[in-house]
Protein backbone atom coordinates (compact mmCIF):
# COMPACT_ATOMS: atom_id res chain seq x y z
CA UNK A 1 0.00 0.00 0.00
CA UNK A 2 2.01 2.46 -1.42
CA UNK A 3 1.89 6.36 0.03
CA UNK A 4 2.34 8.40 -2.63
CA UNK A 5 2.79 12.06 -2.51
CA UNK A 6 1.35 14.31 -4.58
CA UNK A 7 2.09 17.93 -5.44
CA UNK A 8 -0.83 20.31 -6.96
CA UNK A 9 0.10 23.33 -8.95
CA UNK A 10 -1.49 26.53 -10.09
CA UNK A 11 -5.75 25.65 -10.78
CA UNK A 12 -5.31 22.59 -9.72
CA UNK A 13 -3.87 23.85 -6.49
CA UNK A 14 -6.12 26.73 -6.24
CA UNK A 15 -9.52 23.96 -6.67
CA UNK A 16 -8.26 21.38 -4.12
CA UNK A 17 -7.09 24.74 -1.51
CA UNK A 18 -4.02 22.15 -1.16
CA UNK A 19 -0.72 22.64 -2.48
CA UNK A 20 -0.29 18.75 -1.58
CA UNK A 21 -1.72 15.55 -0.60
CA UNK A 22 -0.79 12.18 0.13
CA UNK A 23 -2.73 8.77 -1.48
CA UNK A 24 -2.78 5.36 -0.78
CA UNK A 25 -2.95 3.01 -3.59
CA UNK A 26 -2.86 -0.40 -3.69
CA UNK A 27 0.16 -2.85 -4.02
CA UNK A 28 -0.88 -5.82 -5.51
CA UNK A 29 -1.69 -5.58 -8.42
CA UNK A 30 1.08 -2.38 -8.63
CA UNK A 31 -0.58 0.68 -8.61
CA UNK A 32 -0.05 2.89 -11.63
CA UNK A 33 -0.25 6.86 -12.60
CA UNK A 34 -3.56 6.50 -13.94
CA UNK A 35 -4.67 4.66 -10.79
CA UNK A 36 -3.22 8.15 -8.94
CA UNK A 37 -5.29 9.84 -11.93
CA UNK A 38 -8.62 8.00 -10.55
CA UNK A 39 -7.92 8.18 -6.69
CA UNK A 40 -7.30 11.97 -6.99
CA UNK A 41 -10.84 12.52 -9.17
CA UNK A 42 -12.62 10.58 -6.47
CA UNK A 43 -10.48 12.09 -3.56
CA UNK A 44 -10.80 15.71 -4.99
CA UNK A 45 -14.03 15.97 -7.92
CA UNK A 46 -14.07 19.65 -8.21
CA UNK A 47 -10.91 18.87 -10.09
CA UNK A 48 -12.25 17.19 -12.72
CA UNK A 49 -12.19 19.98 -15.59
CA UNK A 50 -8.45 20.58 -14.49
CA UNK A 51 -7.40 17.13 -14.84
CA UNK A 52 -8.46 16.79 -18.50
CA UNK A 53 -6.51 18.98 -19.43
CA UNK A 54 -3.01 18.20 -17.12
CA UNK A 55 -0.43 15.78 -17.06
CA UNK A 56 1.69 13.90 -14.22
CA UNK A 57 5.18 14.19 -13.60
CA UNK A 58 6.39 10.79 -11.92
CA UNK A 59 9.60 11.97 -9.81
CA UNK A 60 9.98 14.89 -12.09
CA UNK A 61 9.59 13.60 -15.54
CA UNK A 62 6.70 13.79 -17.23
CA UNK A 63 4.32 11.11 -18.26
CA UNK A 64 3.02 10.77 -21.35
CA UNK A 65 -1.15 10.27 -21.12
CA UNK A 66 -1.06 7.25 -22.95
CA UNK A 67 1.91 5.97 -20.69
CA UNK A 68 -0.23 6.26 -17.45
CA UNK A 69 -1.29 3.08 -16.92
CA UNK A 70 2.27 1.53 -17.45
CA UNK A 71 4.21 3.89 -15.51
CA UNK A 72 4.30 2.51 -11.73
CA UNK A 73 4.00 4.21 -8.59
CA UNK A 74 6.03 3.10 -5.71
CA UNK A 75 5.88 4.37 -1.98
CA UNK A 76 7.82 7.50 -1.45
CA UNK A 77 7.56 8.71 -5.04
CA UNK A 78 6.92 12.18 -5.77
CA UNK A 79 3.62 12.85 -8.19
CA UNK A 80 3.07 16.43 -9.47
CA UNK A 81 -0.15 17.63 -11.23
CA UNK A 82 0.92 19.78 -13.96
CA UNK A 83 -1.55 22.24 -15.33
CA UNK A 84 -0.96 23.96 -19.40
CA UNK A 85 2.23 25.53 -18.36
CA UNK A 86 2.89 29.15 -19.22
CA UNK A 87 6.23 29.64 -18.15
CA UNK A 88 8.36 32.60 -20.16
CA UNK B 1 42.81 22.54 -34.08
CA UNK B 2 41.52 23.16 -30.76
CA UNK B 3 38.46 21.78 -29.67
CA UNK B 4 35.23 23.82 -28.10
CA UNK B 5 35.47 23.36 -24.39
CA UNK B 6 32.51 22.20 -22.91
CA UNK B 7 29.80 24.88 -22.27
CA UNK B 8 29.34 26.72 -19.07
CA UNK B 9 26.16 26.36 -18.37
CA UNK B 10 23.90 28.25 -15.24
CA UNK B 11 20.37 27.70 -14.38
CA UNK B 12 18.15 29.71 -11.83
CA UNK B 13 15.06 30.40 -10.27
CA UNK B 14 14.80 33.35 -8.39
CA UNK B 15 12.41 35.05 -6.26
CA UNK B 16 14.67 38.79 -6.27
CA UNK B 17 14.60 40.73 -9.76
CA UNK B 18 16.40 39.31 -12.22
CA UNK B 19 19.72 41.18 -12.98
CA UNK B 20 20.00 41.33 -16.79
CA UNK B 21 23.58 43.03 -17.36
CA UNK B 22 24.93 39.99 -14.51
CA UNK B 23 23.30 37.30 -16.87
CA UNK B 24 25.52 39.02 -20.05
CA UNK B 25 28.36 38.90 -17.96
CA UNK B 26 27.68 35.26 -16.89
CA UNK B 27 28.04 34.22 -20.01
CA UNK B 28 31.12 36.50 -21.66
CA UNK B 29 34.04 34.86 -23.13
CA UNK B 30 36.81 35.58 -25.11
CA UNK B 31 36.31 32.89 -27.80
CA UNK B 32 32.64 34.40 -28.15
CA UNK B 33 32.26 37.27 -31.35
CA UNK B 34 28.56 37.49 -30.56
CA UNK B 35 26.01 37.24 -27.07
CA UNK B 36 22.27 36.95 -27.55
CA UNK B 37 19.88 37.69 -24.95
CA UNK B 38 16.08 37.25 -24.28
CA UNK B 39 14.71 39.38 -21.82
CA UNK B 40 10.62 38.17 -21.24
CA UNK B 41 8.89 41.40 -19.49
CA UNK B 42 5.60 41.50 -17.99
CA UNK B 43 3.01 43.34 -20.30
CA UNK B 44 0.22 45.63 -19.04
CA UNK B 45 -2.21 43.78 -21.27
CA UNK B 46 -4.02 40.21 -21.71
CA UNK B 47 -6.48 39.98 -24.23
CA UNK B 48 -7.28 43.55 -24.34
CA UNK B 49 -7.69 43.84 -20.29
CA UNK B 50 -5.15 45.59 -18.25
CA UNK B 51 -3.04 43.63 -16.28
CA UNK B 52 -1.55 45.19 -12.97
CA UNK B 53 0.47 42.06 -12.15
CA UNK B 54 1.67 38.41 -12.95
CA UNK B 55 1.89 36.00 -10.00
CA UNK B 56 4.29 32.73 -11.06
CA UNK B 57 4.51 29.67 -9.60
CA UNK B 58 6.82 26.90 -10.11
CA UNK B 59 7.42 23.09 -9.12
CA UNK B 60 11.21 24.10 -8.69
CA UNK B 61 13.32 21.14 -8.08
CA UNK B 62 12.13 19.77 -11.46
CA UNK B 63 12.16 22.84 -13.14
CA UNK B 64 15.93 23.42 -12.67
CA UNK B 65 16.13 19.93 -13.90
CA UNK B 66 14.34 20.81 -17.05
CA UNK B 67 16.28 24.41 -17.36
CA UNK B 68 19.52 22.32 -16.95
CA UNK B 69 18.36 19.66 -19.66
CA UNK B 70 16.91 22.88 -22.16
CA UNK B 71 20.36 24.24 -21.69
CA UNK B 72 22.38 21.21 -22.87
CA UNK B 73 20.33 20.38 -25.05
CA UNK B 74 20.48 23.74 -27.12
CA UNK B 75 24.33 24.25 -26.00
CA UNK B 76 25.01 20.54 -28.27
CA UNK B 77 22.94 21.55 -30.94
CA UNK B 78 24.80 24.55 -31.82
CA UNK B 79 28.05 23.06 -30.87
CA UNK B 80 30.84 24.08 -33.34
CA UNK B 81 33.80 21.90 -34.51
CA UNK B 82 36.57 24.36 -33.09
CA UNK B 83 37.47 25.35 -36.60
CA UNK B 84 38.35 29.17 -36.40
CA UNK B 85 40.26 28.96 -39.56
CA UNK B 86 38.11 29.33 -41.77
CA UNK B 87 35.51 32.37 -43.23
CA UNK B 88 32.25 32.13 -41.71
CA UNK B 89 29.87 33.69 -43.71
CA UNK B 90 26.87 32.51 -42.37
CA UNK B 91 27.41 33.85 -38.77
CA UNK B 92 27.60 30.09 -37.27
CA UNK B 93 30.79 27.68 -36.80
CA UNK B 94 34.27 27.88 -34.53
CA UNK B 95 33.62 27.21 -30.96
CA UNK B 96 29.27 27.33 -31.38
CA UNK B 97 27.72 28.07 -28.38
CA UNK B 98 30.33 28.63 -25.18
CA UNK B 99 27.97 29.70 -22.25
CA UNK B 100 24.37 29.65 -21.67
CA UNK B 101 22.46 31.34 -18.76
CA UNK B 102 18.85 30.98 -17.75
CA UNK B 103 16.98 32.41 -15.17
CA UNK B 104 13.37 32.93 -14.71
CA UNK B 105 11.74 34.57 -11.60
CA UNK B 106 8.64 33.21 -9.49
CA UNK B 107 6.54 35.17 -7.02
CA UNK B 108 4.88 38.60 -7.83
CA UNK B 109 6.59 40.10 -11.38
CA UNK B 110 5.31 43.84 -11.71
CA UNK B 111 4.66 45.46 -15.55
CA UNK B 112 7.61 46.22 -17.10
CA UNK B 113 9.64 43.58 -14.68
CA UNK B 114 11.40 40.91 -16.35
CA UNK B 115 10.43 37.51 -15.49
CA UNK B 116 12.61 35.70 -17.56
CA UNK B 117 16.24 35.61 -18.90
CA UNK B 118 18.02 33.60 -21.62
CA UNK B 119 21.61 34.69 -22.63
CA UNK B 120 23.82 32.38 -24.75
CA UNK B 121 27.61 33.16 -26.15
CA UNK B 122 28.90 31.90 -28.88
CA UNK B 123 31.69 32.38 -31.54
CA UNK B 124 29.43 33.59 -34.22
CA UNK B 125 26.06 35.80 -34.31
CA UNK B 126 23.43 32.95 -35.72
CA UNK B 127 24.68 29.99 -33.31
CA UNK B 128 23.61 32.44 -30.33
CA UNK B 129 20.39 34.46 -31.94
CA UNK B 130 18.95 30.40 -33.02
CA UNK B 131 20.50 29.01 -29.62
CA UNK B 132 18.68 31.46 -27.31
CA UNK B 133 15.14 31.83 -29.37
CA UNK B 134 15.18 27.38 -29.22
CA UNK B 135 15.73 27.48 -25.69
CA UNK B 136 13.25 29.93 -25.14
CA UNK B 137 11.06 26.99 -27.33
CA UNK B 138 12.02 24.44 -25.33
CA UNK B 139 11.35 26.21 -21.70
CA UNK B 140 7.90 27.20 -22.69
CA UNK B 141 7.60 23.58 -23.55
CA UNK B 142 8.67 21.66 -21.11
CA UNK B 143 9.05 24.07 -18.00
CA UNK B 144 6.46 23.42 -15.06
CA UNK B 145 6.54 26.98 -14.58
CA UNK B 146 2.94 29.00 -14.74
CA UNK B 147 1.93 32.27 -15.18
CA UNK B 148 -1.21 33.99 -13.69
CA UNK B 149 -2.33 37.38 -14.69
CA UNK B 150 -3.64 39.78 -11.69
CA UNK B 151 -6.25 41.74 -14.37
CA UNK B 152 -7.32 44.72 -13.07
CA UNK B 153 -10.90 43.56 -13.07
CA UNK B 154 -13.20 43.54 -10.38
CA UNK B 155 -14.73 40.02 -9.65
CA UNK B 156 -18.76 41.26 -8.60
CA UNK B 157 -19.58 38.39 -6.08
CA UNK B 158 -16.09 38.54 -3.94
CA UNK B 159 -15.04 42.25 -4.66
CA UNK B 160 -11.87 40.66 -4.98
CA UNK B 161 -9.79 41.59 -8.19
CA UNK B 162 -9.24 38.36 -10.63
CA UNK C 1 -8.60 49.16 -30.45
CA UNK C 2 -5.92 51.26 -29.91
CA UNK C 3 -3.32 51.76 -32.60
CA UNK C 4 0.21 51.31 -31.91
CA UNK C 5 2.05 54.57 -30.94
CA UNK C 6 5.46 55.49 -33.52
CA UNK C 7 8.57 53.22 -32.18
CA UNK C 8 10.92 55.10 -30.02
CA UNK C 9 14.30 54.80 -31.93
CA UNK C 10 17.42 55.87 -30.64
CA UNK C 11 20.97 55.05 -32.55
CA UNK C 12 24.51 56.14 -31.55
CA UNK C 13 28.37 55.80 -32.21
CA UNK C 14 30.32 55.66 -29.19
CA UNK C 15 34.15 55.99 -28.24
CA UNK C 16 33.49 54.80 -24.57
CA UNK C 17 32.62 51.33 -23.79
CA UNK C 18 28.58 50.67 -24.35
CA UNK C 19 26.08 49.86 -21.39
CA UNK C 20 24.55 47.18 -22.35
CA UNK C 21 21.93 47.39 -19.39
CA UNK C 22 21.07 51.09 -20.32
CA UNK C 23 20.58 49.52 -23.74
CA UNK C 24 18.10 47.31 -22.76
CA UNK C 25 16.33 49.96 -20.14
CA UNK C 26 16.06 52.47 -22.85
CA UNK C 27 13.35 50.01 -25.26
CA UNK C 28 11.85 48.26 -21.90
CA UNK C 29 8.20 49.39 -22.43
CA UNK C 30 4.99 48.57 -20.62
CA UNK C 31 3.68 47.87 -23.98
CA UNK C 32 5.94 45.08 -24.51
CA UNK C 33 6.11 41.23 -23.48
CA UNK C 34 9.62 40.73 -24.81
CA UNK C 35 12.84 42.23 -25.58
CA UNK C 36 15.65 40.43 -27.84
CA UNK C 37 19.29 42.14 -27.53
CA UNK C 38 21.75 41.39 -29.71
CA UNK C 39 25.67 41.90 -28.46
CA UNK C 40 29.05 41.54 -30.41
CA UNK C 41 31.80 41.08 -28.48
CA UNK C 42 35.96 40.81 -30.05
CA UNK C 43 36.98 37.72 -30.00
CA UNK C 44 40.26 36.53 -29.29
CA UNK C 45 41.03 34.85 -32.80
CA UNK C 46 40.72 36.11 -36.18
CA UNK C 47 41.04 32.63 -38.80
CA UNK C 48 42.87 31.13 -36.26
CA UNK C 49 45.62 33.67 -35.53
CA UNK C 50 45.00 35.21 -31.81
CA UNK C 51 43.79 38.63 -31.69
CA UNK C 52 45.37 41.43 -29.61
CA UNK C 53 42.43 44.25 -30.05
CA UNK C 54 39.91 45.64 -32.27
CA UNK C 55 40.28 48.65 -34.14
CA UNK C 56 37.00 49.89 -35.85
CA UNK C 57 36.63 53.52 -37.78
CA UNK C 58 33.33 54.97 -39.03
CA UNK C 59 32.40 57.52 -41.25
CA UNK C 60 30.46 58.99 -38.71
CA UNK C 61 27.47 61.89 -39.74
CA UNK C 62 26.76 58.88 -42.40
CA UNK C 63 26.70 55.87 -39.99
CA UNK C 64 24.14 57.16 -37.64
CA UNK C 65 21.77 58.46 -40.73
CA UNK C 66 22.58 54.30 -41.86
CA UNK C 67 21.84 53.16 -38.37
CA UNK C 68 18.63 55.45 -37.81
CA UNK C 69 17.53 54.07 -41.26
CA UNK C 70 18.01 50.32 -40.38
CA UNK C 71 15.95 51.05 -37.12
CA UNK C 72 13.53 52.88 -39.24
CA UNK C 73 12.99 49.89 -41.70
CA UNK C 74 13.18 47.19 -39.14
CA UNK C 75 10.44 48.68 -36.80
CA UNK C 76 8.23 49.68 -39.52
CA UNK C 77 8.64 45.89 -41.26
CA UNK C 78 7.85 44.13 -37.26
CA UNK C 79 5.00 46.74 -36.27
CA UNK C 80 1.58 45.27 -34.93
CA UNK C 81 -1.52 45.99 -35.49
CA UNK C 82 -2.12 47.14 -32.30
CA UNK C 83 -5.07 43.95 -31.38
CA UNK C 84 -3.83 42.62 -28.12
CA UNK C 85 -7.37 40.67 -27.69
CA UNK C 86 -6.19 37.83 -29.78
CA UNK C 87 -4.32 34.88 -28.22
CA UNK C 88 -1.18 34.77 -30.26
CA UNK C 89 0.40 31.20 -30.17
CA UNK C 90 3.41 32.44 -32.97
CA UNK C 91 5.00 35.03 -31.33
CA UNK C 92 3.87 38.05 -32.98
CA UNK C 93 1.39 40.87 -33.67
CA UNK C 94 -0.13 43.24 -30.88
CA UNK C 95 1.51 46.48 -31.01
CA UNK C 96 4.64 44.84 -32.66
CA UNK C 97 7.66 46.48 -32.16
CA UNK C 98 7.68 49.14 -29.88
CA UNK C 99 11.38 50.37 -29.29
CA UNK C 100 14.86 49.77 -30.77
CA UNK C 101 18.28 51.23 -29.96
CA UNK C 102 21.41 50.51 -31.76
CA UNK C 103 24.98 51.39 -30.45
CA UNK C 104 28.12 50.85 -32.25
CA UNK C 105 31.45 51.40 -30.58
CA UNK C 106 34.61 52.92 -32.41
CA UNK C 107 37.94 53.01 -31.86
CA UNK C 108 39.73 50.38 -29.76
CA UNK C 109 37.61 47.45 -28.56
CA UNK C 110 39.57 44.91 -26.22
CA UNK C 111 38.84 41.31 -26.24
CA UNK C 112 35.43 40.37 -25.03
CA UNK C 113 34.43 44.12 -24.88
CA UNK C 114 31.32 45.07 -26.41
CA UNK C 115 31.32 46.21 -30.54
CA UNK C 116 27.79 46.90 -30.87
CA UNK C 117 24.45 46.16 -29.67
CA UNK C 118 20.93 46.31 -30.70
CA UNK C 119 18.03 46.36 -28.18
CA UNK C 120 14.39 45.57 -29.39
CA UNK C 121 11.25 45.67 -27.24
CA UNK C 122 7.92 44.13 -28.90
CA UNK C 123 4.98 43.11 -27.66
CA UNK C 124 5.50 39.19 -28.42
CA UNK C 125 8.63 36.86 -28.45
CA UNK C 126 9.46 36.52 -32.07
CA UNK C 127 8.79 39.99 -33.68
CA UNK C 128 11.34 41.15 -31.32
CA UNK C 129 14.35 38.53 -31.66
CA UNK C 130 13.41 38.74 -35.62
CA UNK C 131 13.91 42.44 -35.54
CA UNK C 132 16.86 42.33 -33.94
CA UNK C 133 18.47 39.91 -36.03
CA UNK C 134 17.03 41.68 -39.43
CA UNK C 135 18.45 45.23 -38.22
CA UNK C 136 22.09 43.49 -37.78
CA UNK C 137 22.12 42.03 -41.12
CA UNK C 138 20.91 45.48 -42.59
CA UNK C 139 23.70 47.16 -40.32
CA UNK C 140 26.57 44.54 -41.54
CA UNK C 141 25.65 45.13 -45.13
CA UNK C 142 25.16 48.68 -44.99
CA UNK C 143 26.76 51.13 -42.50
CA UNK C 144 29.98 52.43 -43.05
CA UNK C 145 32.26 50.96 -40.34
CA UNK C 146 35.67 49.12 -40.54
CA UNK C 147 36.98 46.67 -38.22
CA UNK C 148 40.57 45.92 -37.87
CA UNK C 149 41.79 43.13 -36.03
CA UNK C 150 45.61 43.66 -34.72
CA UNK C 151 46.81 40.42 -34.56
CA UNK C 152 49.48 38.51 -32.65
CA UNK C 153 51.80 38.75 -35.26
CA UNK C 154 55.04 41.13 -35.63
CA UNK C 155 56.13 42.17 -39.08
CA UNK C 156 59.70 41.08 -39.92
CA UNK C 157 60.66 44.01 -41.67
CA UNK C 158 58.69 46.56 -39.58
CA UNK C 159 59.06 44.99 -36.17
CA UNK C 160 55.04 46.35 -35.61
CA UNK C 161 52.77 44.57 -35.11
CA UNK C 162 49.99 43.85 -37.73
CA UNK D 1 35.41 73.79 -61.83
CA UNK D 2 34.23 72.06 -58.55
CA UNK D 3 36.39 71.39 -55.38
CA UNK D 4 35.08 68.26 -54.80
CA UNK D 5 35.53 66.98 -50.97
CA UNK D 6 36.63 63.58 -50.88
CA UNK D 7 36.60 61.50 -47.46
CA UNK D 8 38.81 58.15 -47.73
CA UNK D 9 38.57 55.56 -45.03
CA UNK D 10 39.91 51.68 -43.92
CA UNK D 11 42.34 50.60 -46.38
CA UNK D 12 41.94 53.71 -48.56
CA UNK D 13 43.09 55.99 -45.79
CA UNK D 14 45.31 54.16 -44.96
CA UNK D 15 47.44 53.83 -48.11
CA UNK D 16 46.61 57.50 -49.03
CA UNK D 17 48.43 58.08 -46.08
CA UNK D 18 45.30 61.01 -45.61
CA UNK D 19 42.39 61.13 -44.30
CA UNK D 20 40.44 63.56 -46.94
CA UNK D 21 41.88 65.15 -50.31
CA UNK D 22 39.52 67.68 -52.44
CA UNK D 23 39.51 67.06 -55.97
CA UNK D 24 39.17 69.26 -58.82
CA UNK D 25 37.49 68.90 -61.64
CA UNK D 26 36.03 70.24 -64.91
CA UNK D 27 32.51 71.01 -64.93
CA UNK D 28 31.52 71.23 -68.28
CA UNK D 29 30.82 68.73 -69.21
CA UNK D 30 29.62 68.34 -65.58
CA UNK D 31 32.16 65.69 -63.87
CA UNK D 32 30.22 62.40 -62.60
CA UNK D 33 31.62 60.15 -59.79
CA UNK D 34 32.90 57.88 -62.59
CA UNK D 35 35.49 61.40 -63.30
CA UNK D 36 36.36 61.87 -59.43
CA UNK D 37 37.34 57.64 -59.42
CA UNK D 38 39.92 58.12 -62.66
CA UNK D 39 41.42 61.44 -60.80
CA UNK D 40 41.49 60.06 -58.08
CA UNK D 41 43.77 56.97 -59.27
CA UNK D 42 45.80 59.41 -61.01
CA UNK D 43 46.29 61.33 -58.03
CA UNK D 44 47.14 57.94 -55.67
CA UNK D 45 48.23 54.95 -57.98
CA UNK D 46 48.47 53.17 -55.00
CA UNK D 47 44.63 53.13 -54.71
CA UNK D 48 44.45 51.12 -57.49
CA UNK D 49 43.94 47.60 -55.82
CA UNK D 50 41.82 49.18 -52.97
CA UNK D 51 39.44 51.63 -55.76
CA UNK D 52 38.28 47.97 -57.58
CA UNK D 53 36.56 46.86 -54.47
CA UNK D 54 35.54 50.13 -52.66
CA UNK D 55 31.64 52.10 -53.71
CA UNK D 56 31.36 55.81 -53.20
CA UNK D 57 28.84 57.76 -51.45
CA UNK D 58 27.92 61.08 -52.60
CA UNK D 59 26.18 63.19 -49.60
CA UNK D 60 25.99 60.07 -47.45
CA UNK D 61 24.19 58.26 -50.16
CA UNK D 62 26.06 55.06 -51.60
CA UNK D 63 26.50 55.11 -55.16
CA UNK D 64 26.13 52.29 -57.21
CA UNK D 65 28.78 50.91 -59.36
CA UNK D 66 26.42 51.17 -62.57
CA UNK D 67 25.66 54.91 -61.69
CA UNK D 68 28.97 56.36 -61.32
CA UNK D 69 28.70 57.82 -64.69
CA UNK D 70 25.17 59.70 -64.40
CA UNK D 71 25.72 60.34 -60.87
CA UNK D 72 27.08 64.45 -61.12
CA UNK D 73 29.19 65.74 -58.48
CA UNK D 74 28.95 69.72 -57.58
CA UNK D 75 31.31 71.97 -55.84
CA UNK D 76 31.07 71.28 -51.90
CA UNK D 77 29.92 67.76 -52.41
CA UNK D 78 31.39 65.02 -50.37
CA UNK D 79 32.58 61.99 -51.79
CA UNK D 80 33.21 59.02 -49.06
CA UNK D 81 35.47 56.17 -50.64
CA UNK D 82 33.88 53.30 -48.80
CA UNK D 83 36.04 50.06 -48.82
CA UNK D 84 34.42 46.79 -48.05
CA UNK D 85 32.50 47.23 -44.52
CA UNK D 86 32.73 45.23 -41.62
CA UNK D 87 31.00 47.00 -39.23
CA UNK D 88 29.28 44.51 -35.97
Amino acid sequence: MPLLNVLLFARARELAEASSTTLTLPDDPPASVADARAELLTRFPQLSGVLQTSIFALNKTYVKRDDERVAIVRAGDELAVVPPISGG
Amino acid sequence: MPSPPPPRIRVRILTEPIDERESIEFVRSPLAGAISTFIGTARNTYHGVDVLELAYECYEPMALEVLDAVARETCARYAGDGDERRVTVDGRGGMGVVAMDIAHRVGTVGVTETSVVVSCAASHRKDACDAVAEAMELLKARAPIWKKEILDVVDETSGTRV
